[in-house]
């Protein structure tokens, strides 16, 4: 039969090629996939624009505040709270009362109009995280928070995945201190901890760190 | 370069026919010769002096892989990395492995073997001389073909072989 | 149905009643004929009643792909699924399906390494079969879920909530399985179509088809260096899908086996699941078959005796199921379970009797008729016979999930299902896919295995002597 | 007692009032902009809708979580209000009116938003639980239909329209002396209203109060007049009898003080030795239709209501004639004229309950419904003072008030407007347009006239009102209320009106023209009343507990004096055979004031599970008389009225008896009870107002498909509730353990897990649980289980967790029925774990069987491989549906808002136990003290048939509940080697041998 078509002879190298080029994209996309398709990079400094340009790095770190006097709550209940107007004015009223930058905060005083603040740290509604449970077992701000006193706009450091909490509830040792260092921004953990880990509170409570699914998900 | 020299291609009509050609030039001391069948001639290879393929070594090492890899996931996933109590039963419950470790053992056989296959023939390859033959298109469908590689010392030998024989349609083709 | 007349005369041997009627019949018994009479089918002009059929298929594809969209869309209350029964025609229509997809490759398979040459003719358009089967059954398990959109997570695959899936579940195991059939059975397929391919290519008139089918056919030249890997490569995956295709619907009992409820907890389910799969995948292939024989005139290469032994193989798995169906209710009584018992009588005397009954006369008396070689023989019997199985299998399905999930423990909370027009557009659907799938394949690909028919043909036999062969018969009469 | 679920050692700070707060800004303005967590945690702009966006956002952030989340705001208070503590729940003491008495609760809030209601466990008719409706009236508080503003003719106003509108109305009616002008209350038993419109009567001597209640106690009360000469109410102490005698009265469930009586009644039925089987009470109900109270009974005899009457008068004269009981001569002789027994069972009844009430005396407890004549009720008086039950287990304390509500007072109004007497009407409350005796024709007549209408719906009665006031709910307003006892409680707000709107008590003042909001009003009643010394400290204790200590009654004890008893007597008619209609409150509506609540709405009737709607009841042998079976219509006409309706063939029900459920068939209502039920006032007159006989009952045309949540009554054999008599088990305490089918030893195939720290499980107690469904609709309030809708019950698709299965034995006219809470059992070998391909649920270390809603893709797989059928599967996004600004401020943010597509189940409250656990944490405890996990069915529970708590804590109410275990105690489907974590005990019933045979 004449002119049946014949293939021409580079046509044999196409199919390796094919393969290593199909072979490598493959890769690369779970490779990418992996890496920008998770918390860690998504979620991690995550730095939003205040309403009022509060810098942490003043207040908790120059002034040396500790942070329970705004974030008051957080010992008693699962929220830090974001303080009331109040309390800024509390110093505010007699501190730089002329002060264009802190317009809106007299403003929301003088009208009763909440702040605007723009949340950073935000979980999925259905994970239960509870401040106080936290910092009752010795857990410090700076764990999850990161050099807050050193921001002068506040900034996600951890990537605050299930994954991430597991690993400290695996084994929360060198993220345990005193509780009167809760607060401690600087706060190293001892090498002597990261080696033995211990896990009983510094008051002595034993602590069973929940890993099962009930411990977050009601 | 040398310039490329050509291959010899010709074609029997029966089975048989072509099943004696093959045991002449086998037993002429022939290497470099193949024949093209519509369907496996049986028994051709000895006829050819072929040796057993290599496939089931492949496949065997690929169906190991398997059943360890996925033992020792499902182990690691289940018992190690994240134990949950599931139905009051323990962690690494290994007889709720078997099934899994069974698929996957398949699996990768599966895949050994088809890629095996093709990696042995050396398959694509979407261009060889022999189908420039004339009546190539018989050789999937009719008729049993012969060709001699150029590499063959015992070119010439061959061809007086095949002739005797009475291949039909005798080409040279360019590689 | 002069032609098939005239065949049941030319099929005994007359010559010699001891001897099997040959393969290949009457002016196809020839190497040249054979792939004439297959290629033709995919080199000839579309046929008009083709595309009919095409877009009736398709029409029906339309349906499944509204349905799933309404679906996902709606959520999965537009089933008439309850509180109770949380699985009816989604899993019904999933085991239906996967059953179907069994034939295939037992054909291919478990008669190869039984070394029935008769399976040449019909493997290729079985396994085929089974492809689409499978992929028709895949949806049902992809959609049944809630959440079709977080199905990925029975995966192990490494994630940020550091979870893995639960490896005691028998739907992970499921997923496994049938993942992997579907896998094997298209390379297993695709490794056989190649040299066909390379017959279509070297037959191609048009540059396109020589150089698609060029493509598909991996540049296959007949090689014997080749054939000798391929055979040993054939072989193997007979080996792996033996095993595999009995695992597959093994595991998809263990989904109700491994369960606790009375009418699944039932250590029968292996092979009584098995038997039926391949009992209903056979009817499929049968029906099928006699259309396709009669649409592209392949009656010489798929002869009555290949459909009669399909047929027998029908009597003997579904006498297996009846088999299955009496042993049932013997251990529910014999267990002396209170609970075993009334899942049973509720079956056969519940408000799903009627379901029942139609199983029952379905799946065991229709094939009987098979006990009759007149009835074996005859074509719109075992058509009519095929349809009756399917539906049958369809239901026993139904029965075992719906009848048991509908009054278990509590009567408390017993309360009866009833498909809504979604549970049935979806199930139509699926067929819709299914047929869309056949008859592209019966188009474009080879409908019949050229190679492996040709090599069961005497002719292909290298020591084989047409006169000597003709002297023996002789030597027989005299 | 059973405590609050976060009340540690220093719980009692909670309860602190909201006295001093009222009245500051701050405490205003924080209930102004009331955000739930939005107070300082919710998403800005879409602000309050945290709660319900949880489920678009358990979806949206599982499967978005790659893009970059929006923006989120956080708004704080401007000025924080005392004592809230974002995401920690507080808790205040209130009451809640209701049927002739007063439930002292502890409403939970959050950041202002009170989202569930407890028991007062100090208050002497809520003790500690609550009833379904106390339930569900934090829902209402957030019914998007509730009337948001003042209407004149159907015309939108402003209050302050409204409040110069009173104002003037008030000014022109004083100078009239309030000629032609009438005020139309409830049954109310509020001190400072009562003291509010007698001082509107001051003002406007000519003014006339009328008062009307649907569900009218008026004859109770007269029943006592009759018996003893003076009007008195009767308080009962259950707990006291050994045998109780009810006629025709659901006392346990609907009926006056229904909790306490439950409570009481539990009390005599409880075991903690099995020699305690001696001492139990035996409960005799003689009734129409099967009631909670009959399905408790361990003696039911099913009679016409109207041959009650006879029955009582008969069982009055045997006790005289043969056990020496007095009776004055001439009632004796008319009950000797007026007793009827129908039937030798009847007479049988007689014989056998008069032998074991006169062996009784002084610990027996005879009571009567409320919709018998007022001469049964006197005969039921005179018989628990002849058998010197008084001052027992009855005591008897003055009415409330002496105005009759019953329905000749409407006729007398109406008689009055169409007289021209009364021109301007006052309706503080209630809907008598809708719900008047048909032949009062008050609906005619409140036309013609100028009227006023306060409530919080727009109901019929609004409608057509030519003002209508939209009140304030009594969670948003001051108030107080007088329990049956008399002990007093002060109503305190949980929230600033919603809209805006104002209590009766300050309508009232307003048209008097008294100054003050109805904070000081109340107030200046108790500083002029008990209070009055050292009043701040009194009123800040009152307010903390609940209840104002010593303001119970102390009881009269009232002597015959039955001058016209036998005249009334005479007068009861005696039943014909023809057909009876009987009347009581709907289950879902009571008497219609619910029609618009989902939770009520849905709830399974506690007898025959109808949901969403009202059918008629008629028995099997009736059914098969009339040709009809459920869901076919009968037309049912009492002369003056016809109504046509589907019939429920009911197992118990009187033959020839037709039970009817007011409230339900509104047609003013909002978009949760539109085209519910059938309305069957129209059959409703004065005459009959319980139940009428002479009634002719038809097959009528249509059928309808009733939504019921169980459709198969017979256990088929199976011991799923096992229950014995007191005799047997005295003979064989392993009686119920011999019940136990044959199975093989239970062993398993591996080492079972360990739960060394709490082991959290339940009891229940199936000789308790008399079905009453409380907790089911506790269990919705608690977990935001959302409402689905007739559509879908009718596909067996209810979300409820918590389910009570109620099963028929005997034979199917006169059945004897039992109850069981059912729900996850939380199985330590759990079936529906091992199922789910992605381990969605789970095994918690104390033994919860975890369902994590966010991890399930919705496999329904667990939901086939429960033995009992407890999961519920969202197959819509059921709760996106139901959903509005207000309803969202119901949700409990401690737990999550389930999406569409996901499975769910009992949790066992695990959000109370992950509270109490951390809040042990922060006292630097090791475990959760002793019962400080109280899960919401158990709390709300009257009779304490649900005990939750750790197993593994000897000291634990439950622990101690399980002492019987051994003879008692059983697993449900034990034999399936799941071990539930859920032991029911067995029914123990107190059968009388002379009436077994009978």
């Amino acid at each position: 039969m004449h002119g049946r078509y014949i293939f021409p002879r580079w046509s044999n190298r196409v199919a390796p090629f094919a393969l290593v080029g199909v072979l490598g994209a493959a890769t690369t996309a779970a490779a990418a996939l992996g890496y920008y398709g998770t918390t860690k990079h998504l979620e991690v400094g995550y730095e939003p624009v205040q309403p009022v340009p509060f810098s942490h790095k003043l207040h908790a770190g120059d002034l040396g505040m500790d942070c329970r006097y705004c974030h008051s709550t957080v010992e008693k209940s699962a929220f830090a709270a974001i303080p009331p107007t109040q309390t800024c004015m509390n110093c505010h009223d007699k501190v730089l009362t002329e002060s264009v930058k802190l317009l809106p905060v007299r403003e929301s005083a003088a009208t009763d109009k909440p702040i605007p603040w723009v949340r950073v740290h935000n979980l999925p509604d259905y994970a239960y995280f509870d401040h106080s449970a936290h910092l009752a077992a010795g857990v410090g701000c700076s764990t999850c928070h990161g050099r807050v006193d050193q921001m002068v706009r506040v900034r996600q450091e951890q990537p605050l995945s299930m994954g991430w909490c597991l690993e400290c509830h695996r084994n929360p040792g060198p993220a345990l201190r005193d509780p009167a260092d809760i607060t401690k921004m600087d706060w190293q953990p001892d090498p002597a901890a990261l080696s033995n880990v211990s896990f009983t509170a510094k008051n002595g409570r034993e602590l069973q760190p929940p890993q099962h699914c009930s411990g977050c998900h009601r | 370069m040398p310039e490329p020299k050509p291959t010899l291609v010709c074609y029997f009509d029966t089975p048989a026919d072509l099943f004696h050609a093959c045991e002449k030039l086998r037993d002429t001391g022939i290497k470099h010769f193949d024949a093209h069948t519509p369907f496996p001639v049986h028994g051709l290879e000895k006829a050819m002096g072929l040796k057993p393929t290599k496939l089931p070594w492949i496949v065997l090492a690929c169906g190991t892989t398997g059943l360890f890899g996925a033992t020792l996931m499902q182990w690691w996933m289940s018992g190690v990395d994240y134990p949950i109590n599931i139905s009051g039963k323990p962690a690494a419950a290994f007889q709720a492995f078997v099934p899994l470790s069974f698929e996957v053992t398949i699996l990768l056989s599966a895949f050994g073997c088809f890629f095996g296959l093709w990696g042995l023939t050396k398959l694509p390859k979407f261009y060889d001389p022999v189908m420039k033959h004339p009546s190539w298109h018989r050789a999937t469908d009719d008729k049993f073909f012969v060709s001699i590689e150029p590499a063959e010392p015992k070119f010439e030998e061959a061809r007086k072989i095949l002739e005797s024989l009475g291949a039909h349609e005798m080409v040279e083709v360019e590689p | 149905m002069s032609a098939a007349s005239a065949q049941y005369a030319i099929d005994i041997d007359e010559r010699d009643p001891s001897k099997r009627a040959p393969l290949v019949l009457g002016q196809d018994a020839s190497f040249p004929a054979v792939t004439d009479r297959v290629a033709k089918i995919v080199e000839e002009k579309t046929p008009r009643t083709w595309l009919l059929f095409l877009a009736l298929a398709v029409s029906l594809a339309l349906v499944l792909a509204g349905s799933l969209a309404k679906l996902v869309w709606d959520g999965l209350g537009l089933w008439g699924l309850n509180n109770g029964v949380f699985w009816a025609w989604d899993i019904t229509g999933f085991v239906f399906w996967i059953g179907i997809g069994h034939a295939g490759t037992l054909i291919s398979a478990i008669l190869f390494l039984l070394r029935q040459k008769w399976r040449t003719s019909i493997n290729r358009a079985a396994e085929a079969m089974t492809i689409f089967a499978v992929l028709a059954a895949l949806i049902y398990p992809t959609f049944h879920v809630g959440r079709v959109w977080l199905l990925y997570w029975v995966f192990p695959l490494p994630n940020q909530m550091s979870m893995w899936p639960n490896f005691k579940s028998p739907l992970l195991w499921d997923v496994f399985a049938v993942s992997t059939y579907a896998t094997v059975s298209v390379l297993f397929w695709f490794v056989g179509l190649v040299p066909d391919f390379a017959t279509l290519r070297d037959r191609a008139k048009t540059k396109t088809r020589a150089i698609v089918y060029g493509i598909l056919s991996l540049g296959w030249r007949g090689s014997h260096r080749h054939w000798l890997t391929y055979e040993k490569a054939y072989l193997i995956f007979a080996g792996l899908s033996t095993p595999l295709v009995l695992s597959v619907h093994t595991i998809v009992s263990f989904d109700f086996a491994t369960s606790i409820i009375p009418g699944w907890h039932t250590t029968i389910f292996p092979p009584y699941f098995v038997a039926g799969a391949v009992f209903s995948g056979f009817a499929m292939v049968v029906t099928l078959m006699v259309i396709c024989r009669k649409a592209f005139g392949l009656e010489n290469l798929l002869t009555i005796r290949h459909l009669e032994n399909m047929n027998k193989i029908i009597l003997a798995t579904g006498s297996m199921v009846g088999y299955a169906y009496g042993m049932e209710f013997f251990i529910a009584w014999y267990s002396g379970n209170e609970y075993e018992r009334f899942a049973f009588i509720n079956r056969a005397f519940g408000p799903y009797a009627w379901a029942y009954w139609s199983m029952i006369s379905c799946n065991v008396l229709a094939p009987q008729l098979f006990w009759f070689k007149k009835l074996r023989r005859s074509i719109p019997v075992m058509f009519a016979v095929g349809i009756f199985v399917n539906i049958g299998m369809w239901f026993e399905r139904f029965v075992i999930i719906v009848t048991s999930l509908h009054r278990d423990y509590l009567p408390s909370s017993w309360s009866y299902f009833r498909p809504s027009i979604w549970d049935i557009s979806l199930f139509v659907g699926t067929f819709g896919l299914f047929f869309t799938l056949f008859l592209l394949f019966v188009r474009f690909f080879p409908v019949i295995a050229i190679a492996e028919v040709k090599g069961v043909m005497p002719e292909a036999d290298p020591h084989h002597h047409p006169e000597a062969d003709h002297a023996a018969t002789e030597a027989a009469h005299a | 007692m059973r405590r609050l679920p976060i009340l540690g050692s220093s719980g009692k700070q909670y309860w602190r009032s909201l006295g001093e707060l009222q009245g500051s800004a701050e405490f205003e303005a924080s209930l102004a902009n009331e955000f739930p967590e939005g107070a300082t945690e919710a998403p800005s702009g879409v602000s309050r809708r945290n709660f319900l966006s949880i489920l678009g956002a358990s979806a949206a952030l599982a499967t978005l979580a790659g893009c970059r989340r929006p923006e989120e705001k956080i708004l704080p208070y401007a000025k924080a209000p005392e004592e809230v503590i974002p995401g920690n729940a507080l808790y205040f003491a209130t009451a809640l009116p209701f049927a002739g008495t007063a439930l002292g609760l502890l409403v939970e809030s959050h950041e202002g938003r009170p989202t569930k209601i407890e028991g007062n466990p100090r208050h002497p008719d809520s003790l500690g639980a609550t009833n379904l409706y106390a339930q569900a009236t934090v829902l209402d508080l957030y019914d998007p239909d509730r009337s948001q503003h003042p209407l004149e003719r159907g015309e939108k106003r402003t209050w302050a329209e409204a409040s110069t509108f009173l104002a003037s109305f008030g000014q022109g009616l004083r100078t009239s002396g309030g000629k032609g002008f009438a005020v139309l209350t409830g049954a109310h038993r509020s001190p400072t209203l009562a003291k509010q419109l007698a001082k509107l009567q001051e003002v406007l001597p000519q003014a006339k109060v009328y008062a009307y209640e649907p569900l009218s106690r008026q004859n109770v009360r007269e029943g006592a007049k009759l018996a003893f000469g003076k009007l008195l109410e009767p308080v009962r102490d259950v707990a006291k009898a050994r045998v109780i005698a009810a006629f025709d009265s659901d006392f346990l469930a609907l009926e006056g003080s229904a909790i306490k009586h439950a409570r009481g009644f539990a009390e005599t039925r409880k075991l903690d030795q099995v020699q305690d089987a001696k001492n139990l009470s035996r409960l005799y109900v003689v009734e129409s239709s099967m009631t909670v109270t009959g399905g408790a009974a361990d003696h039911r005899l099913r009679m016409k209501s109207g041959e009650v009457a006879g029955f009582v008068f008969a069982l009055a004269h045997e006790l005289a004639q043969s056990h020496g009981i007095t009776l004055d001569g001439d009632v004796l002789a008319s009950l000797g004229a007026a007793k009827t027994t129908n039937g030798d069972k009847a007479a049988a009844w007689v014989k056998a309950l008069a032998k074991d009430l006169a062996a009784n005396k002084g610990q027996s407890l005879l009571l009567a419904g409320e919709r018998q004549p007022a001469s049964v009720h006197a005969v039921v008086n005179l018989l628990n003072l002849a058998l010197g039950n008084v001052g027992a287990t009855v005591k008897f304390v003055p009415a409330f008030d002496e105005a009759s509500d019953g329905p000749e007072s409407l006729l007398a109004l109406t008689k009055a407007i169409d007289a021209k007497d009364v021109e301007t009407l006052l309706v503080l409350g209630g809907n008598p347009v809708f719900d008047a005796p048909a032949d009062a024709e008050f609906a005619r007549a409140f036309g013609s006239l100028m009227t006023i209408h306060v409530g919080t719906h727009v109901n019929e009665t609004a409608a057509v009102a030519t003002w209508h006031l939209n009140q304030a709910h009594y969670l948003e307003s001051w108030g107080d209320v007088v329990a049956e006892d008399g002990t007093a409680s002060i109503i305190q707000p949980l929230i600033a009106p919603l809209y805006g709107g104002k209590s009766d008590i300050e309508v009232v003042a307003a048209v008097a023209g008294i100054q003050g909001s109805g904070y000081e009003l109340v107030r200046a009643t108790w500083k002029a009343g008990l209070l009055d010394v050292d009043f701040e400290r009194k009123w800040r204790r009152a307010l903390h507990d609940g209840f104002i200590d010593g303001t119970a009654h102390r009881d009269v004890l009232p002597e015959a004096s039955t001058a016209d008893l036998g005249a009334a007597i005479k007068a009861t008619k005696a039943a014909d055979d023809g057909f009876e209609v009987t009347f009581a409150p709907d289950v879902h509506a009571y008497d219609g004031r619910f029609a618009n609540n989902g939770w009520l709405q849905e709830l399974p009737d506690p007898i025959y599970k109808l949901t969403w709607g009202n059918a008629a009841l008629i028995s099997p042998a009736t059914a098969r008389e009339l040709n009809v079976t459920d869901g076919e219509h009968v037309t049912v006409d009492v002369g003056s009225g016809r109504v046509s309706l589907p019939v429920i063939v009911a197992p118990g029900q009187a033959d020839r008896s037709v039970a009817l459920a007011i409230g339900q068939g509104r047609r003013q209502v909002g978009r949760v009870g539109k085209d519910i039920g059938v309305d069957v006032f129209p059959l409703r007159t004065s005459a009959g107002f319980g139940f009428v006989s002479g009634a002719t009952v038809s097959k009528g045309p249509g059928t309808t498909n009733l939504p019921r949540t169980q459709e198969h009554f017979q256990m088929e054999g199976r011991q799923l509730v096992r229950e014995t008599t007191s005799e047997e088990l005295l003979a064989d305490a392993q009686v119920i353990r011999k019940m136990d089918p044959i199975s093989p030893p239970l062993l398993s195939l591996w080492h079972d897990w360990e739960y060394k720290g709490h082991r959290w499980g339940m009891a229940v107690d199936l000789s308790t649980c008399i079905g009453c469904a409380v907790c089911v609709v506790a269990c919705q309030a608690e977990n935001n289980i959302p409402v689905v809708g007739p559509d879908q019950v009718l596909l067996s698709r209810e979300m409820h967790w918590l389910r009570i299965d109620r099963y028929f034995e005997g034979t199917q006219d006169d059945p004897v029925s039992v109850s069981q809470p059912m729900t996850c059992q939380h199985c330590e070998n759990a079936p529906c774990e091992q199922v789910c391909p992605v381990a969605a649920t789970t095994h918690g270390p104390e033994g919860l069987n975890d369902m994590v809603y966010n991890r399930c893709i919705g496999t329904k797989y667990c939901g086939n491989n429960c033995p009992y059928k407890v999961r519920r599967f969202n197959y819509f996004n059921f709760s996106k549906r139901e959903i509005t600004e207000q309803r969202k401020m119901q949700y409990n943010p401690d737990v999550t808002v389930r999406t569409r597509g996901v499975m769910e189940k009992c949790s066992f409250c695990v959000q109370r136990i992950n509270e109490a656990k951390i809040a042990a944490k922060r006292e630097g405890l090791d475990r959760v003290p002793t019962d400080n996990v109280v899960s919401a069915c158990a709390q709300a529970c009257p009779t304490g048939a649900i005990t939750f708590g750790d197993l593994n804590d000897p000291n634990s109410t439950v622990v101690k509940k399980l002492s019987l275990q051994n003879e008692l105690g059983y697993r449900l489907l034990d034999f399936l080697n799941v071990r539930p974590r859920i032991t029911y005990l067995a029914k123990i019933r107190n059968l009388n041998p002379e009436l077994e045979s009978a």
